[in-house]
């Protein structure tokens, strides 16, 4: 059988299965299974790939080069994690009853189709495979954020779905737009939306056509990946859903969507050459990071103080990939991959307060949980000095890529306004996060709060700590190898 | 003669948006957008005969079905639920939502006088409606408050996709066009299924009341 | 001048000893003349040395909470102030130590004094110490600025920092008549009524607590403790005027070691302090003494006409 | 074996770190384990920067590679650097086992681990900021170093003022930090290359951006030497954290500051511009004055030592403008003599400032506050810790013998030798600048006697200072031995200024005149004279003037009679002793232009013109605070909070952007050719 199919069919099957009534234990064994196994078969491609194969399947609808190979990797390793944090997760709200049959049978379910759905966007090789593969996992998030199925759960899943939905006609319309500026060159059959035959032709293309179809594609895939002025989703759909759905939006879903812009990027450099799609692309990263800062001093929402990070996030890697050249190509893909190592610490150490004080807002939360629930606040408190980009972890070294690209090029004043943003931003960060866990215990005793315990879910975010860590110092020779086929494919060379 | 004909169509499209904006029944919105998807169907035909292209024909049946039958007489269900039949007063008002529109199609139209073959007409037409469909069509989401007046608008936005999709490439491939379709189908229905939750919970269809998360 | 150490050393001690000899009799004549001034008698000339011979011999009494550092403080100040001397050219137109330092280690070793002195007054536990301490030590801030202006005339347009080198490149130039060294040396003058405790700034011969700095400083102090800060005051009096007169009117000063010119050159010094001394007198009888929070005034004088004096001296 | 110095230190430190995290559960061995260690790679760190001093020749290695981003981390050890390491060691070493003796009651002891830990990064930090050889490197000890500090400050996070402080340390460090990162980069993007070597080397005297690259680095470096107006965390993070840390921050980290000013203000941009020294000569000696004039008025005697240590950075920063001021004349002898003098000035800044705050953190331990006002008489309780004390007060306020002196004493020559080659406006102002450090100096001095004697002379006023104990040896010896480096210091500048004329001659606008000459006898500066110093001459005079004095002494006060202080009829008691703020009141008074005093007395009268109560309440003015950070945090959290407006909830303003961005877009398209 196909790896590449395998990969894609295993976390559907899990979903499935899932999907059906049945004991605790079984299902969720099957569950983190087939997680697993998702997660080996991902790297299995990625082997295959490094191996010097292309897989594919469908007769070249998917196909793995090495940008499709690294999202690959990186999504089905948080999938994983995500994963193993759900269980623990249940596990947590079955001993506060809060979580009911339906709402686990919908975690298990859900959790993987959203995977299966990503990973489909990463194994595209097609434009239309990947319009729909990324309204999938739409479908199958939007359940996730209305997932505590409270008032705000549905205000920020109908946000999300009817913004979610703009963005895919914007991006629909923009396919649409690509496949006519190639009429008559591309062909009638399935293979005409590959972006290997589109990059084939470039040179035939229409040039306005591909000018239109950019822009609405940007706008399209940019309103997913949480760019500004389309990020204002993020926040209310991150604070509703629940952790590990949380960090499969963050993560997974970002480094997709940023697939697929990347994707248009690719091919608009082709056929325009770098600056058109560039210049967007810095400018929404520039806006988005702009646009993160005041929310960011301003917040009121641990969760939601992670989503306005990720928009910061996804800006910094927009950038890079707007100023162009291999090093500031390099720099935003180790953004990407640094961003997976880092992020989940984040919302599992952010997503176990929140659970523990019952709301992840900072007024009932209060301060000085480090006296409370000391690991996972000293967690918060490590992930916080790698989301903000310090050393030595990773995040420090990608931006300092990317800074040090951008210093080199013509974009100095916008630059100069990014590193102004990431000042603020550290600071801001620092202080919303120094605000929850430092400081004396001044909770009341009439909200207790629940007990930390080395759970599943603690365990997990250990792990997802100490992996990011050593990430830092020490990626996988293969890792770095899929990064810099990633650069190759970005960079045409 | 073909390309008039289409032309005529793509022209009715954007008129039936137009009375979509100038008015506030919902059923009425829902039947405009009924006869909007007709036209579609009308255009994908003619080009499918013209050229030739026996799956244009098949999307075209696929989008009457669908679109001019199928989603409005589901959401004529959602509002009999609902017993919500009119939109209150949206944040422009009508004149201005008209003028605000023709704007609008200005900008679309401007655009496509750079596509590929202007000259020729029918790709030019066609893209200038589509795009001034779509800015309308978001400006419809923009002011209206109602859940249903926004999945309408959305559905618009949709249709003008198609617009282009038949019009001005002659046809996707077809499997590109019935996985489309089909998402597009699911989106409206998890969207209704939101909708209807949102009435249980809120017992309003108002969506500007969603508003509790800020900052 | 001679690196050799021991006619160094005698240099040096023989020096400290006139000041040490001369300091009580330089005290005693302002005393005279100042009573001259008011037409009274006054004490007689040498009275201060009968001063310091009793307070020497009488046994001091300390604080109760008093610590080593109120002993410390005027052993320190009258070392200090013994050690300034040998960094001046007097007679001859050398230091003895010179080789040490100048004008910055002489200042500083003053400082050393104050800070001694104003430190031990801190100890007794009584609020007179306390507030003699912090007007002095006000005082002495403002004045230092000023002092380095006037002393960094002199010595930029000497081509050198050092007083023994300073004096006998003015010994060899000849008194100046340039207006910017007119002023420094009217800066210095005006930093050496504060440094001195004179009127206008501090009046030596009150008790009131309101108006006393020194004085109040140094209120505590009995029999041998007190006739060294008086005995220290003094030399410092005196140095400040052989400072005036060798840096600003070299007239006389012995460039070499023939007994004639010694001579000469000593009677010339002693005209010059006299003169100083006579200015002082001339000050203290016809002003009153200012409000403390007036000095600051006056050293704003002082430092704004050690700053014109270096603008007009070099520009 | 020079060469493996370096690593063995940061081996040393981290194995520091590693046994504080084994040993976290037994605070007292986790004390001895973390801070010998620590001392250990101070004394690695100490002989690697005495070997480069002694020979002249850099030692280079490689510390860290990070494959994925293909960057490389290496460090290179010339004597400027050297210089950096060998102060740092010397108060990094004994400090750490200061800290030995100090964490066993200054903090609580489940916290000992993490101090020892952030403490053996902060070293490793601060070592690799001297010792990096490029850009990357030093960024990352850079940020690393304001992280583990920010981490020692709010080591007491539970109390509001350590969490303040910590978080304004933070964002001051990282504006200093983003200006570093644009500097470099834009540095880094006329050469191509990343290593200081190339970069600073003087070669961009070209580049258009001088200027401005000028400005950010003296931003970026001015924050963490604590310069005037940057200053504003210094005063509030120094005091907010365990003593022995403040130690280190004041002598040790403001170093790094100065550090990276010397690197390029020292032709590392090509020779200066005439306005890059003034500026810092200006910068300077505003630092000096006002952060004397802010010490002076201090009551609480941590946060006096930070202030104090803002003013002796300001006399660091004086001599380095000046010796700019001689390179952009064309004067490298002048270049050499400033930084000689400013490089001078920091290591005994170290010295005694490490001294000072170990002894005030002596008598934090002993009486559980910080407050002046609440201390006194402890003299008698603590008489070693009040003797060294004194000898760190003296050493600061600059008074002959000690090393405070003979560092200033080369400042005001580094600006009076400048005036003979000076243009018009510079010539003035270099004698000014002298009037200035004159008048700091004797602040300081003031500022000082008050530290010194209301702490701890006359009566205690307050139970906690009357039962002070003495402190432990642990703590007393390294402050014996800081000491000592402050006495020898000052009496041998001589060898010390020879091994400074190698450093300055090894910096790119300086080369190897030097003008100045030390030897065992003294200083002196210029050829012919201009001016000399040999402390060693004056011992002899100074110890036979207070033989003298002893003598005459000696007749009468054998047996002295103690009696109680006259109190014009009255008791005198603590509560009617002078005052730490009466003692600075005339000052105050003086300056008040500068501190904006407020007055506050209300009286309670029980019957008319009987007041039963007065209470008074003064206070000093933060203008920085008040009229410039202030409104500038202000102004941008109220800005955000306007900003709210763009997530007010409403999906329709969220597609309004879409559609917004869309006819923008679409617009700009169509108006493409």
């Amino acid at each position: 059988m196909n790896l590449l199919l395998a990969t894609l069919a295993a976390p559907l099957a899990t979903a499935a299965i899932g999907a059906i009534p049945g004991p605790r234990r079984p299902k969720e064994a099957v569950f983190l299974g087939g997680l697993a196994s998702t997660f080996v078969l991902a790297l299995a491609t990625a082997g295959r790939y490094l191996a010097g194969e292309t897989p594919a399947a469908f007769g070249g609808a998917l196909r793995v080069d090495g940008l499709s190979a690294l999202v690959l990797v990186l999504t089905a390793f948080v999938g994983l994690l995500s994963g193993l944090y759900s269980v623990g997760y249940l596990e947590r709200n079955e001993r506060s009853g809060f979580v009911s049959a339906r709402q686990r049978t919908e975690l298990l379910a859900l959790v993987p189709a959203y995977l299966a759905a990503m990973l489909l966007v990463a194994a595209s090789n097609n434009l239309g495979v990947l319009w729909i593969a990324v309204e999938a996992t739409t479908i199958a998030s939007v359940f996730l954020v209305a997932f505590q199925n409270r008032d705000t759960s549905l205000e920020a899943a109908w946000k999300f779905l009817v913004l979610g939905s703009v963005g895919l006609a914007f991006a629909l319309l923009g396919t649409v737009l690509l496949f006519a500026s190639g009429q008559g060159v591309l062909g009638e059959e399935m293979s005409a939306l590959d972006w290997t035959r589109i990059l084939a032709h470039a040179n035939a293309l229409h040039p306005f056509t591909v000018k239109l179809a950019v822009v609405f594609l940007l706008v399209g895939y940019g309103t997913k990946a949480g760019l500004a002025p389309m990020h204002t989703w993020k926040p209310d759909a991150y604070r509703e859903a629940p952790s590990p759905a949380g960090v499969l939006m963050a993560v997974g879903m970002m480094n997709c969507s940023l697939y697929a812009l990347l994707r248009v990027h690719i091919v608009s450099r082709a056929v325009l050459g770098p600056e058109f799609s560039g210049r967007l692309l810095l400018g929404l990263g520039l806006a988005s990071v702009l646009v993160a800062t005041p929310f960011i001093l301003i917040q009121w929402n641990l969760k939601r103080l992670l989503a306005y990070s990720s928009i910061e996030h996804v800006g910094i890697m927009a950038i890079g990939f707007g100023l162009g050249g291999e090093a500031a190509t390099l720099g935003a893909l180790l953004h990407m991959t640094y961003h997976t190592f880092a992020k989940p610490v984040a919302f599992f150490s952010a997503g176990t307060l929140a659970q523990l004080h019952r709301s992840s807002d900072f007024d009932a939360i209060g301060g000085g949980t480090l006296s409370r629930t000391p690991v996972a606040s000293g967690l918060l408190l490590l992930a916080t000095l790698m989301v903000t980009g310090s050393p030595p972890f990773g995040l420090f070294w990608s931006e300092m890529t990317i800074l040090r690209a951008g210093f080199l090029g013509p974009y100095l004043a916008v630059v100069a306004v990014f590193l102004a943003a990431l000042v603020v931003l550290f600071c801001g960060f620092f202080y919303q996060v120094g605000r929850v866990t430092l400081g004396p215990d001044t909770r009341s005793s009439d909200h207790p709060v629940l007990p930390e315990r080395l759970d599943l879910a603690l365990g997990t975010t250990v792990v997802a700590a100490v992996l990011a860590v050593v990430s830092a110092f020490y990626l996988p020779g293969p890792l770095v190898a899929l990064v810099r086929a990633a650069v190759r494919v970005v960079e045409g060379v | 003669m073909i390309q008039d004909f289409v032309i005529l169509c793509a022209a009715g499209m954007l008129v039936t948006v137009y009375l979509m904006v100038g008015q506030r029944a919902l059923v009425v919105a829902i039947r405009l957008y009924g006869v909007q998807s007709l036209l579609l169907g009308a255009v994908g035909i003619a080009i499918g005969v013209a050229d030739h292209r026996p799956h244009l024909l098949v999307t075209a049946a696929l989008t009457v079905v669908l679109k001019a039958a199928l989603i409005p007489w589901f959401l004529l269900r959602v509002i009999d639920r609902v017993g919500i039949r009119r939109e209150i007063e949206p944040f422009v008002n009508v004149p201005a939502s008209l003028l605000l529109c023709l704007g609008l199609t200005v900008v679309g139209y401007r655009v496509s006088l750079g596509m590929a073959g202007a000259s020729q007409g029918v790709p030019h037409q066609v893209v200038g409606v589509a795009l001034s469909m779509v800015l309308m069509g978001l400006f419809l989401m923009v002011t209206r408050r109602k859940a249903l007046t926004q999945i309408l608008a959305l559905l618009t936005i949709e249709n003008a996709v198609f617009l282009v999709a038949v019009g001005a490439t002659s046809g996707m491939p077809l499997i590109v066009e019935l996985g489309i379709s089909f998402d597009v189908i699911l989106a409206v229905l998890v969207l209704g299924v939101l909708v209807n939750r949102i009435v249980d919970r809120f017992e309003s269809m108002d969506t500007s009341r969603l508003s509790n998360l800020r900052g | 001048m001679t690196t050799n150490p021991l006619p160094v050393a005698l240099f040096a001690v023989a020096q400290a000893v006139g000041f040490l000899m001369l300091a009580p009799l330089l005290r005693g004549l302002i005393k005279k003349m100042k009573a001259a001034f008011q037409l009274r008698q006054g004490p007689r000339l040498l009275q201060p040395y009968s001063d310091l011979a009793k307070l020497l011999r009488k046994e001091p009494v300390r604080s109760t909470t008093a610590s080593w550092v109120f002993v410390a403080g005027p052993r320190v100040y009258f070392a200090s102030a013994v050690t300034a001397t040998t960094l001046l050219p007097t007679v001859f137109a050398a230091a003895p130590l010179e080789a040490a330092g100048g004008i910055l280690l002489l200042v500083g070793l003053l400082a050393l004094g104050r800070f001694a002195l104003a430190t031990a007054a801190l100890d007794t536990g009584s609020p007179f110490g306390g507030m003699g301490a912090s007007r002095e030590m006000t005082v002495g801030a403002l004045a230092e600025p000023a002092l380095m202006l006037a002393l960094f005339t002199a010595g930029l347009s000497a081509g050198s920092l050092n007083l023994g080198e300073l004096v006998r490149h003015t010994a060899e130039r000849g008194t100046s008549i340039h207006p910017g060294e007119i002023l420094a040396a009217a800066a210095l003058f005006i930093v050496l009524l504060a440094e001195a405790g004179r009127v206008p700034i501090d009046n030596p011969a009150t008790h009131l607590e309101l108006t006393m700095i020194h004085e109040a400083m140094v209120l505590e102090y009995s029999g041998a403790d007190l006739a060294l800060v008086e005995w220290a005051s003094g030399v410092k009096e005196l140095l400040f005027m052989t400072l005036l007169a060798g840096l600003f009117f070299p007239i006389g000063v012995a460039t070499s070691l023939a007994p004639q010119a010694l001579a000469i050159s000593a009677l010339a010094l002693l005209a010059k302090v006299a003169a100083l001394a006579l200015l002082v007198v001339l000050v203290e009888s016809t002003n009153a003494k200012l409000r403390f929070f007036r000095v600051p005034e006056l050293m704003a004088v002082a430092l704004g006409l050690g700053f014109l004096a270096l603008a007009m001296r070099f520009f | 074996m020079s060469a493996t110095w370096f690593p063995l230190a940061l081996v040393l430190h981290a194995t520091g770190v590693a046994l504080a995290l084994v040993l976290h559960r037994r605070p007292a061995a986790c004390r001895w384990a973390a801070f010998l260690a620590s001392a250990a790679g101070s004394a690695a760190t100490f002989a690697l920067g005495a070997s480069v001093l002694a020979t002249g020749r850099a030692v280079r290695g490689v510390l860290f590679e990070n494959p994925a981003a293909g960057m490389t981390v290496g460090y290179s050890v010339d004597p400027l650097s050297a210089w950096f390491l060998v102060t740092f060691a010397v108060l990094a070493a004994p400090v750490a086992v200061y800290s030995v003796g100090y964490l066993a009651h200054g903090i609580p002891p489940g916290r000992t681990a993490f101090v020892a830990v952030a403490w053996n990064v902060l070293l490793m930090s601060v070592e690799t900021v001297f010792a990096a050889d490029g850009v990357l490197g030093f960024l990352v000890a850079w940020e690393l170093m304001s992280l583990a500090t920010a981490a020692l400050v709010a080591t007491d996070h539970e109390s509001r003022p350590s969490r303040r402080s910590a978080f304004l340390y933070l964002a001051m460090s990282h504006l200093g930090t983003g200006c570093l990162v644009a500097g470099f980069f834009l540095l880094a993007a006329g050469s191509g290359s990343l290593a200081f070597a190339d970069i600073l080397g003087g070669a961009v005297t070209a580049s258009p951006w001088r200027g401005l690259l000028f400005v950010l680095f003296l931003v970026g470096f001015g924050v963490k030497a604590g310069v005037v107006p940057l200053h504003v965390w210094l005063p509030e993070a120094h005091p907010a954290a365990p003593s022995n840390v403040s130690a280190l921050m004041s002598g040790g980290l403001i170093n790094a500051g100065l550090y990276g000013l010397v690197r390029v203000g020292a032709g590392g941009l090509g020779r200066p511009d005439p306005g890059w020294g003034m500026g810092v000569l200006l910068l300077g000696s505003v630092s000096a004055v006002l952060g004397v004039l802010y010490a002076l008025s201090e009551n609480d005697l941590k946060r006096l030592l930070a202030f104090s240590t803002i003013e002796n950075g300001g006399i660091a920063l004086m001599a380095f403008g000046a010796g700019m001021i001689g390179l952009s004349a064309g004067r490298p002898e002048l270049g050499a003599l400033g930084f000689a003098a400013g490089l001078y000035h920091v290591l005994n800044h170290a010295a005694f400032k490490g001294l000072l705050f170990l002894g005030a953190g002596g008598v934090v331990a002993a009486t559980g506050t910080r407050r002046i006002e609440e201390l006194g008489g402890l003299i008698h309780r603590m008489p070693r810790t009040a003797g060294l004390f004194l000898l760190g007060s003296a050493a600061i306020a600059g008074l002959p013998l000690l090393n405070g002196f003979a560092s200033e004493w080369l400042v005001f020559q580094s600006l009076l030798r400048g005036f003979f080659f000076a243009e018009r406006l510079t010539r003035i102002v270099l004698p000014l600048g002298g009037a200035l450090l004159a008048l700091t100096s004797a602040l300081a001095a003031a500022c000082f006697v008050k530290a010194f004697a209301l702490t701890f002379l006359a009566r205690p006023r307050s139970r906690a200072a009357a039962e002070a104990t003495e402190s432990s040896a642990l703590l007393l010896a390294p402050q014996a031995f800081l000491a000592a480096a402050c006495v020898a210091l000052g009496l041998f500048p001589g060898p010390v200024l020879r091994v400074l004329a190698g450093v300055a001659g090894s910096l790119p606008g300086i080369g190897p005149q030097a003008g100045f000459t030390g030897g065992l006898a003294g200083v002196t500066i210029g050829v012919p004279a201009f001016d000399h110093l040999s402390p060693l001459v004056l011992v002899p005079a100074v110890a036979l003037g207070l033989g003298l004095a002893a003598a005459l002494g000696l007749r009468s006060a054998r047996v002295p009679r103690r009696a109680p202080a006259w109190g014009c009829g009255g008791e005198l008691s603590a509560e009617t002793e002078y005052t730490a703020t009466a003692f600075a009141k005339p000052l105050v008074m003086v300056f008040r232009g500068i501190y904006r005093p407020t007055r506050e007395v209300s009286t309670v009268e029980t019957a008319p013109y009987f007041a039963s109560e007065v209470r008074y309440r003064s206070e000093i003015g933060a203008p920085f605070e008040r009229h410039v950070y202030g409104p500038a945090t202000r102004a941008v959290l109220a800005a955000a909070g306007r900003l709210r407006v763009i997530q007010a909830g409403s999906l329709h303003a969220y597609l309004a952007y879409v559609l917004v961005l869309g006819v923008i877009l679409l617009w700009w398209l169509g108006g493409l050719p």
